[in-house]
């Protein structure tokens, strides 16, 4: 009988090492706070009257006083140890949007960039009329030579949710831009809108080389709260 | 055993020898006497009747989601049948053994008693190592055989007749660069003045031949109900085609971890009619098929 | 018995001269002092690096994306100061000084480093002595199952909860990665490790391994090994899977230098070993062990030595290039530099296949080596297993490509390695056979390890069908990288390879620890994780055929239902591991004392007393025939003779 | 079979013979292992030169020309006098002269420190970095092993010099300076390898490779 009881007693302290480690690690991962878009009167689209929500964010190189940096929740130490030059979005990267809206989002760039590995993402897609406006002039490619980053939206392996890809390149800085007083260039505005369909989860993230390591794809750009981040059309 | 053979051979004049000599299938009739033997027989048939059965289930399993969408698929499905087919009488011996034995067929000593009596000595068998290595032998042939013969067949569908130079197998075959990169796939129609998607979109019934590379890790470009799997390299390019022959949505997934977003690296595959293809194609900005 | 040499005769040996102690700088050394100028170089060593990489770099480099770089450089002294911090303070540089200086070792040296007299402290030394190796050994192997098994029920977690994820998809794959490898470890040392090393020299009826000093050196690389290993966690991750396939691992955070620093020193420490065993097998054997009369384990277990000591190195360069690639620069694996994926693929399976039989071979020549003894019977030709096991040893050198089928490296090589993987099913027949053969009218005695026969047998066979399907190249372009893959290579890793190990453990485990193996709750956990086992991987299978590729957090709702039961199986694993490992634990605290023979088998280790003593044997024994000299004449056989006897008298009356 | 006329080792009792056949297996082993090794790196190299991945074998235009090879055979040529001389001193020690087994071991010492030294410098000159391309890569790996190597191979001439100095090694069980011979002969094996590899492998053959992520037209 004794014996039994301890039986159990293993299981339980073994299930519960099992459950607390799993409490800390999630917590230790868990995506930056959420943004949403704020939906503001209707507007006309192909697809006919749709609410329309808009959201503002910001591409900047590294983090400073006045960008502070993404508040990763936890983080392992090599993302801390290391994090403070790595280009962000900005305010956050877990993006909440409408269903069935039209949503129109403005990015000021602030970041240089070079050439892009596949020219097919320094052309816009996915967006409505397939283009973009870059100060102002509306664009449906930018030069993939001069290309900063780019915000690319796609699919969640998900059937039941309908299909979903918007890419949308940022023009890069001029090298030699000099910086205003809060210590980067004058920012690029780049405004593009598409329509979301049905409610689903999808994913997104930056397409140009702008990391560490091999092809400069690590670090931020295999970051959550960097270059890439969540999309959820609720 | 080898002693019933040296038995001497009686002349042909002489009277009939009394009954209680073997029949000439003695070994074997007599083998089949033995309360074991009829019982792990019968297990056997049940077992692989039950293995055969379960092939259907995994094939149905494979074809949920809308497959077989290609020649190369139906080419898959029927190995495996083949395949359970030629292997399922072996498994089903090997566990009817195994329950027989479980079940205590042949008695069981209980765990907190010891074992008194010995069990027969048998070192070995030559009639049954004989059979089963050379059953096994030819079995393992067997599915060489099939599984060469398929694959160049399969080889065929994706690469041309000659797997070797890898040329699409005729003219008409539609060329498609397909791009693996962190965590996008991306297609090109080279013949149709370098049209891009990002989903594979496709005339049904029309031979495809995919040139497949990668522009920064390991991907693997797969498929899934056209059967189609090849892995995307940096610094290299690999073949593979198929030919839909369906029309409809299917599945484009990264067999290859990649990263980050490696679980979300996926796409569609949409057959359509050759005018749905070409309008597609035109309101890609792009030309005609030539 | 002349060429006995009972022990007391040995002081009569000129001995060399007695340098300080017996046991000399071994004296002072432990784990405690290992650990600590461990940490202490590691330390120094990390902090040395910076400050030269900052007097290189002029200091003004941490402009951050060339940080990661200068970081490279110091995470690895650091690792390499572990390691060399660690084995000197266990005192494994004392020997290789002590031959240098010509400070040879006198007999009481050796007593001292076998521990003679030492009691427990012995098990946390630089100890040459067999037995505490093998100790050792078992008790690593179960902290690895055990930091193993914890990251499976994670990674189940995860794919449990369709719904989102719960781990950052980092922290996932490096989940799996980490899953993969420290259960390949623990798997590849799971029988090997503690039977290979305390089982195999008494049953050569040898006093010690062939190089006493080389096995205590295997083991304490591995302890030193598996530390950098489970920090990865800590540093970024391996974000990869266990296979770390170049050119993603360079992408990796500092741990991926975790991963590498441990494989390098494992593979010494496998080599060592292997060397080791293969030693004492061939050149200690006791006096009349001829070849025909060595038991089938011995053969397994040398079987996968010669696969892991030839095969071993290759995975070893290729994570030294790797290594190298990532610090240096150098570009092995990067395809842009001219580097090639492939040549990382081929270097990695060519361990990589073997190492399957590495894992395989001794857990199933164990379960031979046991069914004569619970059924009473002898093992059923003999020289069909060691067939068997000298095929798969040959052939598992020519089958490594199918793991790169669908790499497109080069199409033309599918056959012929489609050829040589299905030929590959020939050898295992072979010791399929002779399991059946020796079950074949066995009454079967029903304790555990018996009842890991019957399981080992079932998983095999499916795995085994699920192998055919995927060594075929057709079905495989389908299957490969899909879940299926992953569910058959644990049936056959797990199935046959870890229960394999639990029966084998339950067997010696008398042997070991001089006490019964507590057969109630063994075998109610052995059961329930087998029950678990099943639904888990046929789940998995499932979910493989429908189409859902390995090393995902989310997944297609189609595929949910098949996620949900492997999840709620895996539990039930975890389950049943935690009861066997209390049934192991109190077993070893406080079970049943055992005779020296407590089986009635016939090798050699269950002739000399429990617990064995420090010698092994006080007089060598000579072997006089096989150890599977059971069982009575058959009495079918008998009756057949009668037949014959009844037809052939016949016959005469008819002729006269 | 009395175990009095032979000498015994001091710590199982065994006849020496018995363990220096043990030893041999071992250093047997040793070496198969070792050349598995030896073997991965040698494929590496020959495996990069015959594909020249985006054309990027060859170190860049920049820097782009190959290692000088006659280092690579003065440096082999080092190590075999070397193996030689420890042949000829075990040889010597087996006929009861110690002496010539000490100088014939410092004479071997010597040569492996120049050896040695030599592929430090050679490394150190070497007309590219390690980041420049594949052939880089593998070259600087060859040698990098090989002194890796040499360093070992340093330690054990060294110890058989003492050892038989302070009279470890004798004419009745001179089996050490034997498993050293050995090894070092199978260094040699390696090393001229090495020294071929570099030498006739240079210019790619392969000169169509696919640039890195494109396609041919």
């Amino acid at each position: 009988m004794k014996r039994v009881l301890l039986a159990i007693l293993t299981v339980l302290i073994g299930a519960g090492i099992v459950a607390a480690t799993a409490l800390v690690v999630s917590a230790r991962g868990a995506e930056p706070p959420t943004i949403r878009a704020t939906v503001s009167g209707t507007a006309n689209t192909p697809q006919g009257e749709l609410p329309h929500a808009t959201l503002e964010m910001s591409i900047y190189p590294n983090a400073s006083a006045t960008a502070p940096g993404p508040d990763i929740p936890g983080g392992s130490t090599a993302v801390v140890a290391n994090s403070q030059g790595w280009p962000f979005y900005s305010p956050s990267t877990s993006i909440e949007l409408p269903a069935n809206s039209l949503v129109t989002i403005t990015l000021h760039q602030y970041d240089t960039g070079g050439q892009i590995y596949n020219n097919w993402l320094a052309k816009v897609t996915g967006t409505v009329d397939g283009k973009a406006t870059y100060d102002g002039k509306a664009k449906a490619s930018i030069d993939p030579a001069n290309v900063a980053h780019t915000f690319t939206i796609h699919q969640y392996p998900q059937s039941t949710q309908p299909y979903f890809f918007v890419n949308v390149p940022m023009p890069a800085q001029a090298d030699n831009a000099k910086n205003e007083a809060n210590g980067y260039p004058k920012p690029i505005d780049v405004t593009f809108s598409f329509v979301t369909g049905a409610p689903g989860t999808y994913i997104w993230n930056c397409e140009f080389p702008c990391g560490t390591g091999y092809v400069e794809f690590g670090g931020p750009m295999s970051q959550r709260g960097f270059m890439s981040g969540t999309v959820t059309v609720v | 055993m080898s002693t019933l053979d040296e038995r001497p051979t009686p002349e042909a004049d002489e009277p009939e020898i009394p009954t209680n000599r073997p029949a000439p299938l003695g070994i074997v009739s007599r083998w089949l006497k033995r309360p074991y033997a009829r019982r792990i027989l019968q297990l056997t048939v049940v077992i692989t009747a039950v293995i055969i059965g379960l092939t259907f289930v995994m094939v149905a399993f494979m074809n949920m989601s809308g497959g077989p969408a290609s020649d190369i698929m139906n080419e898959i499905e029927k190995t495996m049948f083949v395949l359970t087919f030629v292997c399922a009488p072996l498994m089903g011996f090997t566990l009817a053994v195994i329950t027989y034995s479980w079940w205590g067929g042949w008695g069981m000593v209980p765990a907190d008693e010891t074992p008194t009596e010995e069990g027969p000595a048998i070192r070995t068998n030559g009639v049954a190592v004989v059979v089963w290595v050379s059953v096994c032998s030819m079995l393992a042939a067997f599915l060489v055989i099939w599984g060469l013969v398929e694959l160049a067949t399969i080889t065929a569908s994706s690469y041309g007749s000659v797997p070797s130079n890898q040329q699409p197998r005729d003219a008409k075959a539609i060329d498609i660069n397909v791009t693996g990169q962190q965590w996008l796939w991306s297609f090109e129609y080279p013949g149709n003045g370098r049209v891009t998607s990002d989903v594979l979109v496709v005339p049904v019934n029309v031979p495809l031949y995919f040139n497949v590379t990668s522009l920064d890790v390991l991907h693997s470009f797969w498929v899934v109900e056209a059967g189609v799997k090849i892995d995307a390299n940096p610094g290299a390019i690999t073949n593979t085609g198929f030919t839909p022959n369906k029309l409809g949505t299917f599945n484009i997934r990264c067999a290859e971890l990649c990263g980050l977003h490696h679980a979300y690296m996926e796409t569609k595959l949409v057959v359509v009619t050759q005018q749905d293809f070409d309008s597609w194609i035109r309101e890609q900005g792009g030309a005609k098929t030539s | 018995m002349s060429t006995a040499v009972a022990i007391f005769e040995q002081k009569h040996v000129p001995q060399p001269r007695q340098v300080g102690k017996p046991g000399g700088f071994l004296r002072r050394t432990n784990a405690v002092t290992a650990l600590v100028s461990g940490v202490v170089l590691a330390a120094i060593f990390y902090v040395a690096t910076g400050a030269i990489v900052n007097a290189v770099t002029g200091g003004g480099q941490q402009d951050d994306l060339s940080l990661p770089e200068g970081l490279q450089v110091q995470i690895t002294m650091m690792y390499v100061g572990w390691i060399l911090g660690f084995m000197g303070g266990i005192g494994a540089f004392a020997g290789p000084i002590r031959w240098f200086l010509g400070h040879d070792l006198t007999y009481a040296d050796a007593e001292y480093m076998a521990g003679k007299d030492m009691g427990r402290k012995k098990f946390w030394k630089y100890t040459t002595d067999h037995k505490v190796v093998g100790i050792q050994y078992l008790v690593v192997m179960l902290v690895l199952f055990g930091f193993g098994g914890l990251l499976a029920m994670l990674i189940r977690t995860e794919l449990g909860i369709t719904w989102a994820e719960v781990f950052n998809p980092n922290f996932y794959n490096s989940l799996i990665g980490t899953h993969g490898i420290v259960m390949i470890i623990a798997m590849i040392i799971a029988v090997s490790g503690p039977l290979g090393n305390f089982i195999v020299p008494l049953m050569c009826g040898a006093r010690d391994m062939a190089f006493p000093r080389l096995n205590a050196l295997s083991i304490w690389l591995l302890v030193a090994a598996v530390p950098p290993l489970v920090s990865n966690l800590l540093m970024g991750g391996i974000r990869d899977g266990w296979t770390v396939y170049q050119p993603l691992a360079d992408q990796a955070p500092v741990g991926m230098i975790g991963y590498q620093i441990c494989i390098i020193v494992f593979a010494f420490s496998t080599g060592i070993a292997s060397v080791n065993l293969i030693t004492t097998i061939v050149a200690m054997r006791a006096r009349g062990m001829t070849w025909s009369r060595v038991p089938i384990f011995v053969y397994g277990v040398m079987g996968s030595a010669i696969m892991g000591l030839v095969w071993f190195p290759m995975y070893q360069y290729s994570q030294i290039l790797a290594l190298s690639d990532r610090v240096l620069q150098t570009s092995f694996f990067t395809p842009a530099t001219g580097g090639s994926v492939w040549l990382y693929e081929n270097l990695f399976w060519l361990l990589g296949h073997p190492e399957v039989y590495v894992i395989v071979l001794p857990a199933t020549a164990a379960l031979l080596e046991l069914m004569p003894v619970f059924l009473r019977k002898p093992l059923f030709s003999f020289k069909l297993a060691i067939a068997g096991i000298f095929g798969i040893v040959g052939l598992s050198a020519v089958v490594w490509v199918h793991h790169m089928y669908m790499t497109g490296w080069a199409p033309q090589s599918n056959y012929p390695f489609m050829l040589s993987t299905e030929l590959i099913s020939i050898p295992f027949s072979f010791l399929l056979l002779v399991m059946l053969g020796t079950m074949w009218r066995g009454k079967p005695w029903a304790r555990l390890p018996m009842m890991a026969v019957y399981a080992v047998i079932w998983n095999k066979v499916i795995g085994g069908i699920t192998g055919v399907y995927l060594s075929d190249t057709p079905v495989d372009q389908y299957m490969h990288g899909s879940m299926f893959v992953v569910a058959h290579f644990h049936f056959m890793l797990m199935g046959a390879g870890l229960f394999g190990a639990m029966g084998a453990i339950a067997y010696w485990f008398p042997k070991m620890t001089s006490r019964y193996f507590d057969e109630r709750y063994g075998k109610i956990g052995f059961w329930i994780a087998f029950a678990g086992f099943q639904v888990t991987f046929f789940a998995m299978f499932v979910a493989g055929l429908q189409g859902m590729p390995r090393r995902v957090l989310q997944f297609d709702n189609a595929f949910n239902v098949a996620n949900w039961v492997s999840t709620i199986g895996a539990y039930v694993i975890g389950i049943g591991m935690l009861v066997f490992l209390y049934a192991l634990v109190i077993s070893w605290r406080s079970g049943e004392l055992a005779p020296g023979n407590p089986f009635g088998a016939h090798t050699l280790e269950a002739q000399t007393e429990t617990p064995v003593p420090h010698e092994n044997f006080p007089v060598l024994p000579v072997v006089t025939s096989d150890p599977y000299d059971f069982g009575v004449p058959d009495p079918y056989e008998l009756e057949d003779e009668e037949l014959i006897r009844e037809a052939e008298g016949a016959s005469k009356v008819g002729a006269s | 079979m009395s175990a009095a006329a032979e000498s015994l080792s001091p710590t199982t009792g065994e006849t020496v013979t018995v363990i220096e056949r043990r030893n041999r297996m071992g250093m047997w082993l040793i070496i198969v292992s070792c050349s598995t090794g030896t073997v991965a790196l040698l494929v590496a190299y020959a495996y990069l030169w015959s594909l020249n991945v985006n054309s990027a074998w060859a170190p860049p235009a920049g820097t782009a020309n190959w290692a000088p090879v006659w280092p690579f055979w003065v440096i082999f040529t080092g190590m075999f006098v070397a193996t030689l001389l420890l042949w000829r001193g075990q040889q010597l020690i087996a006929r009861g002269n110690s002496r010539a087994l000490v100088r014939d071991s410092a004479l071997a010492s010597l040569i492996l420190l120049l050896c040695f030294v030599g592929q430090v410098v050679q490394i150190a000159t070497f007309p590219f970095g390690p980041q420049d391309g594949a052939y880089a890569s593998s070259t600087l790996w060859l040698a990098t092993a090989n002194c890796i190597w040499l360093f070992m191979a340093l330690f054990l001439t060294g110890a058989v010099m003492n050892r038989t100095r302070a009279g470890r090694i004798t004419p009745e069980s001179r089996g050490h300076a034997r498993l050293v011979a050995m090894f070092l002969t199978y260094l040699c094996v390696a090393a001229f390898l090495g020294s071929v590899f570099t030498t006739v492998m240079q210019e790619s053959p392969n000169t169509g490779s696919p640039v890195f992520g494109t396609f041919k037209e």
